[in-house]
Parts: structure tokens; C-alpha cells; sequence
């Protein structure tokens, strides 16, 4: 539609629209994500829903203008519910021509592409690798595309003219341009950067300046040149209401794991190894000394995840941090965790393996092994997460089966939820699930000694806490005799034991929800079953076959290890079932040793979470397959 | 020495016993120690219920199981960061690490070296009896060169390490060595370890009969202990021989023996000084084969001792002074972050 | 029958049998190992089949006496074909309280029972915790056998009462009269051990003599006295013509790996840390330097794979062995060796978990963990031994496909065939399977630089070494660009290479024999399928059920990864699978996820081999079952 | 220096690059030891094909990359282990280890000592940043106590090791720092290190501008350096200071500075033996931070040489000796064992 623009009075093209995907795409030095972040955090101060996705390089900082340095932010924002960041792109900046090259396969046809005049010159095209004499923005190659070529960094200069900053320090600011340039197109607000940059830069005055200057250049340059024909309304979300924050899911498991251990009436103690992309839980809980968390960077993820089962043991909420391949090196310590019967959280952000892998892209594809990566019958429960706020709730139900179950939990998230970032609708403290956190003080045994092996009607042997007299006791690695603990070679016992600790791990189930169909209806043509952050992709995609006409369901698995006691009977109600996984069919081969049901995997093993688009053709597919 | 002062009537060796029956081969030197922690024990002021025993995997990490105290028997090589996490947690807590030679520092080399630069306030006692005993016989990184085990059918072509070298050079605050045969001795090194604020880190010879007999046996037997061993002592002069009549003395940076006679007298022998870093590595030097001629004495005794900050203290200040300057965040604060919006 | 005995010309009975299965059973000082391995010995030479179990305590030397610390030695030897140790005893011989009280429950119904009764005295009886004035020879609960109750201790001190030796050095010599008894017992020449002792003791003919003189006086004191009334004749065994050896499993192990190296004419190159029960691996190769066999024993599991690893890549066939606990610790480097696709062979010899557990039991449990127990997608060959002279054939064929298909290969054995032992027709170094490893020296891409990732026509990368000129390459733990290695965090690359290596890993089902019914029909009733140890007693269960007219059938599977081409057809032929296991149903669990039919799996988790009876009952069981 | 002799027309640098594209930041100092090493390679008598290097993970892991030689990027802190089990195959590579402070000391550390004192003939370059690069700045083991990193906003409470002091505790036979702003003492200690026959542990100190700009500016800065560093060189006075007019004594076992003047002649000063243990020791100790007043200088060049057969000449030499003592066992000889019975 054709209407009077908002704020300046001119006519332009106003399109609606229910959601709009931006990405924001430069060099890694170009300031991608903290763009990506504000334009996020301001939509989302809107009141919009939104979906993020940020990628960047394995290295630090790869050679300047390259394809490995390209940097990437993702964002999907919109008035309806927003599950995923989104398949294609409305919208492309593209701030040099490496940036261009990687990403523009995305960007929607008819979609709009902004770029950066200064990233398209000869020696950006070189070191993006196009052939000489070739410029993708002059080859006819973009004619596909709404193209505004904008020279930034020469705007930026002439507006940082009089600033008396250098060169070097006016062109940070580029990113800054392009922020503001959106706001306008998008007609958000720009008080919220505004706020950010003033306080960011509250020391450099000059730096301060600069940025909001060059900020508002951007939204002038929109608001004053006749060179955009359009601008976009996108309504605010028709969220629940409440109190929103933005979280990103590495954030939300830190702070989960604090409100677990405060619920809990213990320490918090994490023990852990640097990691990507599971470092910004140890940064995280590392700024709450004030709370009394005790976070201990360990010479590797063996000493880390050792101590936090000393931790444990001494009486916190041990939990430790890491990925793959530390997740690999854990598993001789899991065992004894899981011997002694010891609360303890093992966090494992998924990446792309095997070996060192693609350390900074995501994937699924440590399920089988937090399952069974340990030598003999060492059953532990698994959760997984399905979205960055999830983690949140997913983390601390894992530290609250720990603690009341006695048992060391694995929870799972990967490289996308742990980056990502949505709104959440955060609850209060006061409404957490209570977590009981019980030390026996007496002995249990009537007749003596004290039993530390001795169960409850859970099959869970009593918490203690050196320094409590008349308790004292030894555990260890050996296997262990029936309710005393001692050590036992016996053949039986053993037999016993190993029967004891995997029946604590399956009744776990009976403390845990029982599988639903999220989305459309039991007994489906077709069940979409999904775990951990292939949610929002299965979700969107059944939403969007359902309002199509299919009869497709989608049932999502929080907790891998023990499966809801329902889920067979479930999944056997579906004529066919299909299981989307970023790995090569874990969960499939796991669903069908148990239930014999014929589930079909559906893989995808490209350290990228599905589209939502493949997703929908290959359930058609499989509906219509015979 | 631990801040609580117990009120309890005094505690008696036997007070720590287990009632586990005690595993180890007859004539084993594990039997000594044991015996000798059991008995210093109720010397220290410290509840019962506060000592906690932390060991790897080996025969000398059975030794948990043989405490009445709290225990965990943990894996092999990785004792010393279970003991950190529980240090860490509760500093309380009197915490004791018992180990072998090949899970000191074989396996558990890494955690090792970490824990005396951490310096945790524990108390580390590594039996050493310079080969892997639970695992029946293979040599050990701390088994002499050339011997022949196991896995070493022809001698091992392995340098060992020294291992008070070692502590010293991944900066402990605290090196001793002590041996299975000497009661006494024992108990006065786990008296000053237990003193010590920080690792302490104490190396016994120990005597395994089954698989490596006697390779201690210069420096345990009558008749040749007195001439092969030197016990050091902060402040005295380095003496020894079957009649106190040879001694140590320093020509510049070097070591030599002297014969105690009227060239050579008492007073100008080298003086030990716990405290000095350099000479604590000269001593640490002393680490002659027997067979050589002529060689050095083995000393025995706190090498070194140095007054470091310990991990826990260190931690527990930097969350006084946080939550001092900043306050205790609540939960519904760190949940809703700096930042919200609200939807109606 | 009653019979002239053969020697003395007395008549005794002589009992004929198939097999017998011995028992040994005393203090861990008591020399019981010794007594059996030369019973065993004596037994092979003599042309009967033997099968082994030998059973001691975790502790190096448990207290005198307990029950701790009982050392047993079994061996079931015949005139037919052996597959097990056999179920229960038909001759026990206890050396004292504590040995009778161990083993006494599975000493057959009117077996025999040979006691020293030196180790029945109050001191002895009361180390074993039997109640105050209780004596099993005397309460009536040894009246279900024929007992003979030995003064073994004053036999032994009487008959050397000359030699000069001390008490205790006497006493050492029991165990020799107990064999030279039993060797009387079964017509047992005693020539083999005499030769042993003269070879063992050559230089102390003190304690040469002794032993002989005890073992001559056992022998004596059976033909003499009138006490023995039942002497037994077993035949000789009708095994395949050939020459033999007696062979345990790790042994086994060790020199299959010698040959394979040889063969594949390549340096063999160990790097392991020692660990029950895998230590005698390391033990056995560190005896061939005259080979020019390498052994390192590092400083840990890590360092034992990670050296290794860096003997492959310089050009050798690198090994590493280890038992459950050090898998465990190897997971990370296992994904190195799978990335860079290098040979490597790990054998794990599998014991009771998890954690420290059972050390000294045997046990199936590390199953999945070969499978599944590193991140990401990380596949493997795994290899399983039968017996203890199939690990020679099973290591032997492990180092091939690792060598001939560039991968890490585990080889699984378990605490059980690696301390057995049996009689082995070994082959002729001659006809070993010849074993291809090529080291290319010229660039394989005619259009310029080497490409290290170039693969032939079974997915096989080139083998190079280091110290060639012109194929200078890195290779590494990131994802690597097909064909030529590099770096690449390309995502449609990563899902092609992680189809490669998986593929590479299926294919080896094209070079391994088809699955085939071991014992019984195909189509039968009922299939028992098995891999690694259980091997003999699932086929002995098959052929006494068979004998009975049961439709029962065995199939044995050695590669468990990849399963044989023909696998599930085969298995769909039959009405039922039931699948043994000394684990929770880890085959079971793969097999129902890969050919969705409904095994049923038959757990016993109690360090210990399945008997042949419970086995039986349980088939019969599911047969009937509806 | 390998024994194998090179007959090809010498190499320039250029040939040990890689076609790989660099990606370090810009400013890193790995660019400056690259090159440094890319230089000094022709020097040597090896055969291109034979140098192999080995990494573990992290910035400075990378570098195996960017060598136009055989190369294995391996995983984080296995390099030593992985470089071992080349070496013991084929003594004849010359076979170099690159990784960073947390690779070598942190999760490295057991490696790190092992590989010290088993004395493989292996180079090892240890980029100590005192920093975690690659993982975007969290502090090492080697990071100042105090410092303010990703993992640690309030300072970390971790007390460092003293790297060249661990290494001498672990028996290592050649030690000695460098820094990556000055090439020719690099390319010096490199050849100096290729000299050796052993594992020569070389620090380098080297400068992450992304996440710990500038530790090391005192030593590497025009206007401090010379103040601030203390160039060591066998049999030569230590020396130092703007002028020269600097120096260190030995009092006793306690190095102090004295200025070089009227009072004290050059000839007064220690003059360094790289062969002294106990004075390499002393060396090492010279690690004061350079705010407190007044403080030593910091040490650069080779601190201690160590002569001790190297692990793969003593197995190939218990090799040879075996075989030429028992010969080569046949297969078939292997396979029957030594006792075999036949049935018909
Ligand atoms: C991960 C792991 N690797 C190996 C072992 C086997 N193991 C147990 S104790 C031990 C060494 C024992 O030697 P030491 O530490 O010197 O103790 P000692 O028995 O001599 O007292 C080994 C290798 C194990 N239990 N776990
Ligand atoms: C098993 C494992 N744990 C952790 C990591 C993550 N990681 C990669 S490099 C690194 C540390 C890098 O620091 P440093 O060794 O000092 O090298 P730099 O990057 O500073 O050169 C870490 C923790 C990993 N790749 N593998
Ligand atoms: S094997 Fe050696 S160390 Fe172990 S208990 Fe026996 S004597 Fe002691
Ligand atoms: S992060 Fe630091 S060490 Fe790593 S490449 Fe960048 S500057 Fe160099
Ligand atoms: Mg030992
Ligand atoms: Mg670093």
C-alpha cells in the first residue's frame, strides 16, 4: 500500500508484514553482532516476537575482507509467534563482498539487499574471491533483488566530518549507519541504542558521540533521500502477557543452574574447561561471586567435572560445563558420578563433530553418546533443550532430578540455542518448582551402622554432607553392597546393584510429564517427533502444513533418558512417524530399539538447524511415500 | 591446624579404624602409615567428623576405606581435583589425599601439578614405592631407570622424575619425605604437614614386598640407614653417618660431604633452611644411586616450606569483597536482568 | 566299571567320562593359578580339549584365609569338543575354609571333594566367618559328596622331612601334592610337570626337588593308600588333526598383532597404560624387541591412544589397549583417529563396571560405548572375540580392515577369554590373509598437489608417510575439504564428509563374511544370537537343546560393526531371537533398532559367564513363551 | 642436527610455506615466530620431506598449517603425546611440537612433564600468551595472579607456574625463552634448540593484541627493554640495562643487581653456565613482576643444556641389543610358542 509515512510526511511504500528476516552480514571486524543484537533487543522492546541466529568464523579474527571472516547475525521478528530465525532473508546487508558471496544464496527473491559500496571494490571482490573484473552487484547477478548500494563509509565520514576522530575510528561507526538505516525502514525507535551506546561508552565521550551521530545519519539518510521506495509495518506480537526479557540460551542455562541451587538451599559450585561454544556459562556464572557461586576453571574438563563431583559430595550442586569433545573426555568421571550416586549437572553444548569438528557451528549429534559414552551399565537421565529460554527451564529441572534423585544429569544444548537469543517471558522466583535438598543428619539404621546405600521408595539412597558426626563413611569407585555401601565383589550384588541404579534412572520417569502432542492432533497421519532445538523449525512447519491441509503432528522429547512413560502408546497412535535430526539418526535408532515402530530419520548434518521449507517438503514427501 | 577446637573427649587411634578389613599383603609398608595417621590423629584439633579422606586407585588408595572418617575412593589419577571441588566447597573440611606413586603422577600428573600451584589446603600423602602395586608389577614414572618389570622385560629405558624436583618446580608450599620403616619419623612430617596452611606435600618411601622388595632398603635398614640417610631438620646442621661423624657443606653451590673432625667442624656444615627455595632444590638434588661411588646421602625431612595464600581463602575473600561492595543479587533480579519490557 | 588299574594292578572303579570339570580352589598364596595351568597343560598335551576360567581376587593379596581372598582355577577338559569351563564341578578341591565356602554350591551332587584339612582348623574356619563350633566337613553339609579329607600340610612336611627345607618352604610345595593326587586321579602322566619344575627352578634344585618330590608323593599317596575308590578315564579328544598350543586370550591378542603387523609389513607399535585385565597384552608384547616391537607405556590412557595415533601417522600400525575405564578416557582421541582416518586398533578387554567396579570380573557391557561413546558422528568398526584363541583371528582381522580401510578398529574381548585358555591349532604364518598397506610416493592428482583426502573405489583414503618427498600435507582434527584435506567450515561439505567416513565404515561389510547359522537350521524356531565370550556357551546350550529335539539355532556374530550384509534376513527367518548378554541388552538394543524385530534379550549382569543350564532353561522358556 | 644430509639446492624460507591462508589476527605475535622459523629452516641439513610438526589446538596450533611441511593438527593438550609416538617410529623425522600456554600447561600438563623427562629429540615451541586465544580470552595457568579475564571479572585467585621452573622440575635437558618481537634471538634460539639432541623446550613470549594486549611490552618495548630483560649467554657476564651499566651477582645462592661501576667490575658478575642445574634454577626464579621496586630483570636466551640419551636412541639401542642377543623370533616360531602337541 501506498500511505503517508509516519514521521516525515512523505509518501512511501509501506508494506505489512507478519514477520520480516534480517541478516546482517560483514566482516568480523564490522560490528555484525552487537548491529544484530540492538536491532533485536529493540524489536523485541516493541513488544515483537523474534528469533535469532548469530554465526561467525572459527577463527578469531580471520584474515580481513574473506569468506572465513565473514560474520554473520540473523534475526526473524514479527507480530505473530516466532519459533525460528527464519529460512531466507527479507532483508540482506551485506557489508562487503565476501559478505555478499556467502550469504545472498538466502535472500528471498524480490527481497532487498543493502550493501556497502566500500566492500565492493576491487580489492574486496579479490579477497572474497571473485574472478577478476567480475562484481556481482554490476553481472546482473542481484537483478533479482530490491539492491540499494550505499556508500557508508563515505556518509559516515562526512557526518563524523567535524568529530576530530581519525579515519579508523570514524569508520567503526559504519555498523552504526546501517543500525539506524534499518530503524528507519522498520520505523522502530531509536532510543533503545541510543540508551545502550550512552552508557556503553560513558568514559569516551567522542566514541559515544560519534555512534549516536552516525546512528541518526543512518535514520536520516532513509528519512531524507528519495532513494527508498519502501518501509515496512510490522505489528507488535500477540504474546502472553507479562513481563518480557531477552535471553540468549547459554545465559538462561547459567542462570537457571543459580536459581536451582538458591531453590535448593545450596551452593553452586561449576567446574569447568573453556570450551566453544559452552565458555559464556563459565563467564556467566563467574560475575555471581556476589551470590556466593563458586566457579572453578579446571586445568582440563576431567579436573573440571572432578571437582565439581567433589563439590557435590562436600554438599553444593556440582555441575560442570562443556562440548564435545570435553563431553568425551568426561566419561570415565560420569561413571563414578553415576557408582556413587552423586547430584550433578553435565552441561553439553552441542557442536559439530567428530574430533575438533566445526567448533563455532551447531549440531545434535552427542545423544548417543550422553547416553551411552561411559565403559559398563551407567544409565543417567538426559534432557534437552528446545529454545535459547528453554534452556532455562530445561537446565533446572536436570539439577532438580539430580538433587532429589541422586543421580548426575546430562542436559543438552547445542551450538544454536546457546547463541541464539528470544524474548522471555521470565516467571518469579517464588513460582520455581521447589527442589528438595535433604542431608541426613541421623542414622538411618535403627540397629546400627549407617546405611548410606540404603533407598527410599524412589530407589534413591540419602544425601550426607561431611563434617556431620557419626556418619562417617567411605564411597568409591568399586561396586558397592546393597545398602551398606562397602565394597562388594559379590556376583549377585552385583547384578542387584546394576538393576538398582538403572530402575532409579527409568522412575525418573515418573516425576517428569508425560508426552503430548505439541502441535496438531493425536493419531495423526503423520508425527513429527523432535528433541532439543529443532522445535521451532518442526513447529513452524506444522503449523504451516496443518493451516495447508495436512494432518501432521508434532510431539517434542524433553527428556531423552528415561522417554515419558507414555511415548509409545503415543507414537504408536501415528500411521507413520518421522524424526528430524541435525545428526545421522540418533534418536530415531533409540525410538525404534524400543518401540519397534518403524520411524523414518530424516538427517541433517550440515552444522545448520533446518529450514523450515525442507522440512515441510520432506514430510510431504513421507506422507505420500507408501 | 584447623580453626575448630573440638570439646569432645580426646579421640584415641583406634577411634579412627574402620570396620573394614585391611587388604594389603602381608609385610606391605601401607600397613605403617596407616598406623601412623591413625595415632597422630587424635593429637590434632580437629572433629572427626570434619576429616575427610580422598583417594585415586591403587593399593595405598585403599587406604580410605580403612579411616572411620568420611572417604571417597575416587579414580586413578584424579584425586587431587576431587579434593579441590570439595576444598573449594566446604574449607572446613580437613581434607587428606592418599595415593601412589603412578596416580600422583602417573595418571594423575596434570591434577598434580595443578593442586601445588592452586595450593589448596590439603594434605598429600603419595606412597611411594616406585612401581604400580595393584596392577601386580609394571614400573611406575618414578621406578628407577633400567629396571625390569612387567612391561619392561629388558629395563626400562625411562628417565623417572624426581618428585620433590617436581612439586617444587609446579611451585608447592610445602615438600617432605618420610619412610615406612620410621614410626617416628612419620609422625612428626604428618604433624608439620598438618600445620601447614596450604599442599602439603609428602613423599614415603614405601616397601612393596610383592613387587619391587627392598628398593628402599638402604635407607630403612639398620645397618646401612645411617649412612644413607640424612634427616634434615630447620636451623640444625646437615649430619649424618653410623656415627653422626660425616655431614653436609656447601662449596658455593655445590654439596659436599665432609668428615666431622678437626678440619671440618660442626659449625661449618650447611644449616637447613626450610625457607629457602634454592637450597630446598639442591636437596631435592640429592638423589644419588646407592651404587654410585662416591654418592650422596637421601635426605629426609620438610624440605621446604612457604607461606602462600591458599585457594580457598583466596576465594572465599573475593566473595566477602563482592558481596560487600555489591550486594547479593536476588533471584528475581538475575532473572529479569538490566533490561525488560511488558506486554499487556 | 571295575577295572585293573592301569599302573598298580589294584582294582579300583574307573569311571569313563566325556569331560570333568576340575575346580582349584584355595588362598590367593596357595598356588592355585599354577595347579590349573598345569593340570591344563597336562590335560591339552595329552590330545583332550580344555576350556579355562581362572577367577582371583581384586586385592594383590587379600588377608590370608578370608573369603576375600580365594583364588580359583577351573577347567573343564573331554574327550569331545569343549566350548565352556563348564557349569558346576564334578571335583573340587579346597584348600581351606574359605575356599570350600565360595565354591562349594557348585560342586555337582555326588561330586568329589578334596579337602586339605589343614585349612579347616578353628582359625581357618573362623577367617572364612563361619559360626562359632560350625564346621561344613562335619555338620552334614558336604554328605551329598564323596569327600576325602587330606592331611595335605603333614603329607607334604613328611615326605620332604629330609630335604632340609624349612616349614614354611614346605609348605609351599602342597599344591604340587594336590596335582600329583589328581594327576593319579585321571592317569595324568606327570612328565609335562616335571619338566616345568626342572626348567623353573633350575637354580635353586633345593626347591626344584621339593616340588618334585610333593608331586610324586601326591601321585603315591592316591595309588597307595586305599582311601580313592573311583579313579576316571576321559579319552583323548577327536579334534581336527594338526598341531597345538594351549593359548590364553591376551596372548592370543598380543601375537596376533605381531603377525598382523609383519605381515602388513609395517613396525607394530603399542602405546598402552596398564589396566586389569588388559595388562598382560602389554606384558606379552613388551617380550618381542628382538622383533623390533615397540611398547610405550605411557603416562596414561590419553597419552597411550594419542602415541599411537602419531606411531600410524608416522607409518606404523599403532595399538592400544585398555580395559572399560580407559575407553572411556579415549573417546576424544578415537574421534581424532576417525577424522583423519588413520589405522588404529584398540582393544578393549571388557570387565565389570561402572566406574572402578569389578575389576578382576568379566563382563559385556562396553558394547555401546564402542559404538556410540565419542562426540559427534563418529564411526567405527568394532570386532569381537569368541574364545581365547579367536582373539588371534579377531585382533588379526581388527588390524586388517584398520590397515587395508584407513580407520580406528576396537577389538572386544572381556576379562573372561582373556585370562581363559584353550587348545589352538595355529595357523601357518604362511597362510595368514595377506594384509595390503600401501604407502603412495607419488601424487595421486595428475593436475598438481597431492590430495590426502582422495578416495578410491571403497572409500579408502591414501596412506602416507612422513619423510616423503613431495607429499608434504597436514591433516588434523577441524573438518576437512574432500579430497584435499584442508580446513573447510563449509556446511554441505560437512554433511558429505561425515557421509563419507560413515560410509567407509558400512562398506567394510563388503569384506567380511556373511552371518551364518553357527549351529542348528536356519529358519529354526528359535535363534540364538550372541557375540564375543558367550560364544561357547550359547553353543554348547544349542547343541545339548538340539540333542534334546529342540529347533533351536546359533548364529554368532564377530563384527558387531557393521553388522554382515545378510544379517536381518537371516534373522527375520526365525519365529523368535533371543539375545545373551553379560550387559542390559546392548546387541539387543541395536539389533531391534536396525531390523525392527522384536529380540528379546536375556541379561545376566554378575561378572561371571553364562552357564550353559541357565542358558538352556531360558531358551526353553521362550520357546514355550507365546 | 639430523644426521641425514641433505644433496637438493638449499631451500629458502619460501619453501616452507604452505598455499594455506594465514588467519591470525592482525598484530598476533605467531606471525613473527612463523616467520622466524620459516627462516632459519633452510640452515638446517634436513630433508623438507623429513620435518613433521605437531599441534594441539589453539591459535598458535594453527601454525601447522601454514608450514609447507608434514604437519598434524591434533587435539588440545596431546600434541607432546601424539609427537611421541612419531618420534619412537621414525627417529629420523625431525619433528617439531607448536601450542600455546593452555595447551601445553593446562590441559597439557601431564604430556608437557612426561615428554620432559623421557627427553624424545623433539623441538618444542610453546607461544605463551598467557592467555586463551582461540577460546576468546579466558586466563591460563600462566596468566598473572589477579588478572582480569572472561572467566574470572573479579581477577583470578590462581596462582601461575613459573613454566621454565616446571620444566627444569620435570627433568627437561634444554630450556630456554625468546620473544616474538625480537627475530634474531628467536632464529638464534631455534638453531640453538635444533642443536640439541633432546626435547628443547623453548618459551616464547608472545603478544595476543585481541585478549592481553601488551603483557610483555616491558620486555619487547624499545623505551624498557633493555632495562627490563636480561639476554643470557654461556660462559658471558649477565649484563644489562639502557647503558649496559647493569648486572647480576651472586651472593651466596641470591642473585642481586649491582651496577657495574667502579666498585663492581664485569668480572664480578655471574657469569652464566648453562650447564648449572642449580643456577639455571635461579635463572628461572628471576620472575618478579615489574611493578614492585626494585624487581630483577627478566631472563631471555638458553637457560640450561642438559646432555642425556634420548628415549628413541635407547630403545632403538635395547633393540638392537635384544635382536643381536636373541635373534629375530620367526612368525611360525611365535605362533606355536614354545610347547606343541600334535593330533593325528
Ligand atoms: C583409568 C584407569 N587406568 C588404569 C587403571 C589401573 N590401575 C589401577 S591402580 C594403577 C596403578 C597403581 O600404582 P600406584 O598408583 O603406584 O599405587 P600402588 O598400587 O603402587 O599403591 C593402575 C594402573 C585404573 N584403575 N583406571
Ligand atoms: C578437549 C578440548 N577442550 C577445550 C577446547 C577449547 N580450546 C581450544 S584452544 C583452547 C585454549 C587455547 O589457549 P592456548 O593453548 O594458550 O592457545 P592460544 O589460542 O592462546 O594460542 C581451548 C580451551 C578444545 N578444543 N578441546
Ligand atoms: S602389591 Fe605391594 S603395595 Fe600392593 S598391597 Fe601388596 S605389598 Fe602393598
Ligand atoms: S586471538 Fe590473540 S593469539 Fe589468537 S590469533 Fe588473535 S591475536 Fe593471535
Ligand atoms: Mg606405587
Ligand atoms: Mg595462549
Amino acid at each position: 500500500m501506498n500511505t503517508l509515512d509516519l514521521k516525515s510526511g512523505k509518501v512511501t511504500d509501506v508494506r505489512e508484514a507478519e514477520n520480516i528476516v534480517v541478516r546482517f552480514s560483514g566482516d568480523s571486524g564490522d560490528g555484525m553482532q552487537l548491529t544484530g543484537t540492538q536491532f533485536t533487543d529493540t524489536s523485541a522492546f516493541l513488544g515483537q516476537d523474534i528469533s535469532t541466529f548469530p554465526e561467525f568464523p572459527a577463527e578469531i579474527r580471520a584474515p580481513i575482507g574473506t569468506v572465513a571472516g565473514v560474520s554473520g547475525f540473523q534475526v526473524n521478528f514479527g507480530s505473530k509467534e516466532i519459533f525460528t530465525p527464519g529460512d531466507m532473508y527479507d532483508v540482506l546487508v551485506a557489508m562487503n563482498s565476501a559478505a555478499l558471496k556467502t550469504d545472498i544464496h538466502k535472500l528471498k527473491k524480490g527481497g532487498i539487499l543493502i550493501v556497502n559500496l566500500a566492500g565492493f571494490d576491487k580489492k574486496n571482490l579479490k579477497l572474497a574471491h571473485y574472478p577478476e573484473g567480475i562484481n556481482p552487484l554490476e553481472d546482473g547477478s542481484t537483478d533479482d533483488f530490491i539492491v540499494y548500494k550505499i556508500d557508508v563509509t563515505r556518509h559516515v565520514k562526512d557526518a563524523l566530518a567535524t568529530s576530530g576522530l581519525g579515519n579508523k575510528e570514524m569508520e567503526r561507526s559504519k555498523n552504526m549507519f546501517v543500525l539506524g538505516l534499518l530503524f528507519w525502514m522498520f520505523d522502530k525507535s531509536m532510543d533503545y541504542t541510543i540508551g545502550f551506546i550512552s552508557d556503553k561508552f560513558k568514559k569516551v565521550p567522542d566514541i559515544m558521540n560519534a555512534n549516536i551521530t552516525a546512528l541518526k545519519s543512518g535514520w536520516n539518510f532513509g528519512d531524507n533521500t528519495e532513494v527508498f521506495k519502501t518501509r515496512f509495518k510490522v505489528d507488535v506480537a500477540k504474546l502472553s502477557p507479562g513481563v518480557y526479557r531477552q535471553i540468549t540460551g547459554n545465559h538462561a542455562t547459567a542462570i537457571g543452574l543459580i536459581c536451582a541451587a538458591e531453590k535448593a538451599g545450596i551452593q553452586l559450585f561449576l567446574g569447568s574447561y573453556p570450551i566453544t561454544p559452552a565458555s559464556d556459562i563459565l563467564h556467566e556464572l563467574s560475575k555471581y561471586r556476589g551470590n556466593g557461586v563458586k566457579t572453578f576453571q579446571a586445568e582440563d574438563e576431567i579436573a573440571a567435572i572432578c571437582s565439581a563431583i567433589g563439590a557435590s559430595y562436600a554438599g553444593a550442586l556440582g555441575v560442570t560445563t562443556t562440548s564435545g569433545p570435553g563431553l568425551s573426555l568426561k566419561g570415565e568421571a560420569m561413571g563414578l558420578a553415576v557408582i556413587t550416586e552423586i547430584p550433578l549437572v553435565i552441561v553439553d553444548v552441542q557442536r559439530g563433530g567428530p574430533s575438533t569438528g566445526l567448533p563455532t557451528k551447531t549440531e545434535q549429534s552427542d545423544l548417543l553418546q550422553a547416553i551411552y559414552g561411559r565403559h559398563g551399565e551407567a544409565p543417567m537421565p538426559v534432557i534437552a533443550a528446545a529454545t535459547p529460554a528453554d534452556c532455562f527451564e530445561a537446565v533446572y529441572e536436570a539439577a532438580r532430578i539430580a538433587i532429589e534423585h541422586m543421580t548426575p544429569v546430562i542436559f543438552l544444548s547445542d551450538g544454536y540455542v546457546a547463541n541464539g537469543s528470544e524474548p522471555w517471558r521470565f516467571p518469579n522466583a517464588a513460582n520455581l518448582t521447589p527442589i528438595n535438598c535433604t542431608f541426613i543428619t541421623e542414622s538411618n539404621n535403627p540397629d546400627g551402622k549407617f546405611l548410606p546405600y540404603k533407598r527410599d521408595d524412589r530407589g534413591v539412597r540419602p544425601r550426607t554432607k561431611p563434617g556431620t558426626p557419626g556418619l562417617e563413611h567411605r564411597i568409591g569407585g568399586l561396586e558397592k553392597q546393597d545398602e551398606t555401601g562397602n565394597v562388594s565383589y559379590d556376583s549377585v550384588n552385583h547384578e542387584k546393584m546394576t538393576h538398582l541404579r538403572a530402575n532409579k534412572v527409568d522412575r525418573v520417569a515418573d516425576f517428569i510429564p508425560l508426552a503430548k502432542v505439541d502441535t496438531g492432533k493425536e493419531k495423526a497421519k503423520i508425527c513429527i517427533l523432535g528433541w532439543g532445538s529443532t522445535y521451532g523449525a518442526i513447529k513452524t512447519a506444522t503449523l504451516e502444513l496443518i493451516a495447508e491441509g495436512h494432518d501432521v503432528a508434532h510431539v517434542h522429547l524433553r527428556w531423552v533418558n528415561p522417554f515419558p512413560r507414555n511415548l509409545g502408546e503415543l507414537l504408536k497412535g501415528f500411521d507413520k512417524v518421522l524424526i528430524p535430526e541435525m545428526n545421522m539418526g540418533q534418536l530415531c535408532s533409540l525410538i525404534r530399539a524400543k518401540y519397534l515402530i518403524p520411524a523414518e530419520s530424516y538427517s541433517k548434518v550440515q552444522g545448520l538447524p533446518f529450514a523450515v521449507d525442507e522440512l515441510k517438503s520432506k514430510i510431504v514427501e513421507t506422507l505420500n511415500s507408501k | 591446624m584447623s580453626d575448630i577446637i573440638s570439646l569432645a573427649p580426646k579421640k584415641t587411634a583406634k577411634d579412627f579404624v574402620s570396620d573394614q578389613e585391611v587388604k594389603w599383603c602381608p609385610g606391605c609398608g601401607d600397613y605403617s602409615i596407616l598406623s601412623q595417621v591413625q595415632k597422630v590423629f587424635p593429637d590434632f584439633d580437629v572433629k572427626k567428623e570434619n576429616y575427610v579422606f580422598i583417594s585415586g586407585i591403587g593399593c595405598s588408595s585403599r587406604f580410605t576405606y580403612y579411616m572411620d572418617t568420611y572417604g571417597f575412593h575416587s579414580i586413578h589419577g584424579r584425586a587431587a581435583a576431587v579434593a579441590s571441588g570439595v576444598k573449594a566447597t566446604n574449607p572446613e573440611l580437613d581434607v587428606w589425599l592418599i595415593s601412589g606413586d603412578g596416580d600422583s603422577i602417573s595418571i594423575g600428573g596434570n591434577h598434580f601439578i595443578h593442586l601445588m600451584r592452586r595450593n589448596f589446603n590439603i594434605k598429600y600423602l603419595m606412597f611411594n614405592n616406585e612401581i604400580y602395586g595393584l596392577t601386580k608389577g609394571q614400573y611406575s614414572p618414578l621406578s628407577q631407570k633400567g629396571i625390569v618389570a612387567k612391561s619392561t622385560p629388558y629395563g626400562s629405558v625411562d628417565e623417572p622424575f624426581n618428585p620433590l624436583e617436581l612439586a617444587l618446580g609446579a611451585k608447592s608450599t610445602f615438600v617432605a619425605r618420610s619412610l615406612d620403616r620410621d614410626p617416628k619419623h612419620q609422625q612428626m612430617i604428618f604433624k608439620r604437614a598438618h600445620e601447614h596452611k596450604g599442599t602439603a606435600f609428602v613423599e614415603i618411601y614405601q616397601n612393596c614386598p610383592v613387587f619391587n622388595d627392598e628398593v628402599f632398603s638402604p635407607y630403612t635398614e639398620k645397618d646401612s640407614k645411617r649412612e644413607e640417610c640424612l634427616f634434615i631438620e630447620h636451623g640444625m646442621p646437615m649430619v649424618f653417618g653410623n656415627n653422626n661423624d660425616k655431614g653436609l657443606k656447601l662449596d658455593g653451590l655445590k654439596p659436599v660431604i665432609v668428615n666431622i673432625d678437626s678440619t671440618n667442624s660442626i659449625n661449618d656444615l650447611w644449616i637447613h633452611d626450610e625457607r629457602d627455595k634454592t637450597k630446598a632444590n639442591l636437596l631435592a638434588g640429592l638423589f644419588d644411586n646407592v651404587s654410585l661411588i662416591p654418592h650422596n646421602p637421601r635426605p629426609f625431612g620438610v624440605f621446604y616450606v612457604e607461606d602462600r595464600p591458599t585457594y580457598e581463602d583466596d576465594l572465599t575473600a573475593q566473595i566477602a569483597a563482592v558481596t560487600a561492595k555489591k550486594g547479593k543479587t536476588s533471584l528475581d533480579k538475575i532473572l529479569s536482568g538490566e533490561k525488560t519490557w511488558i506486554i499487556a
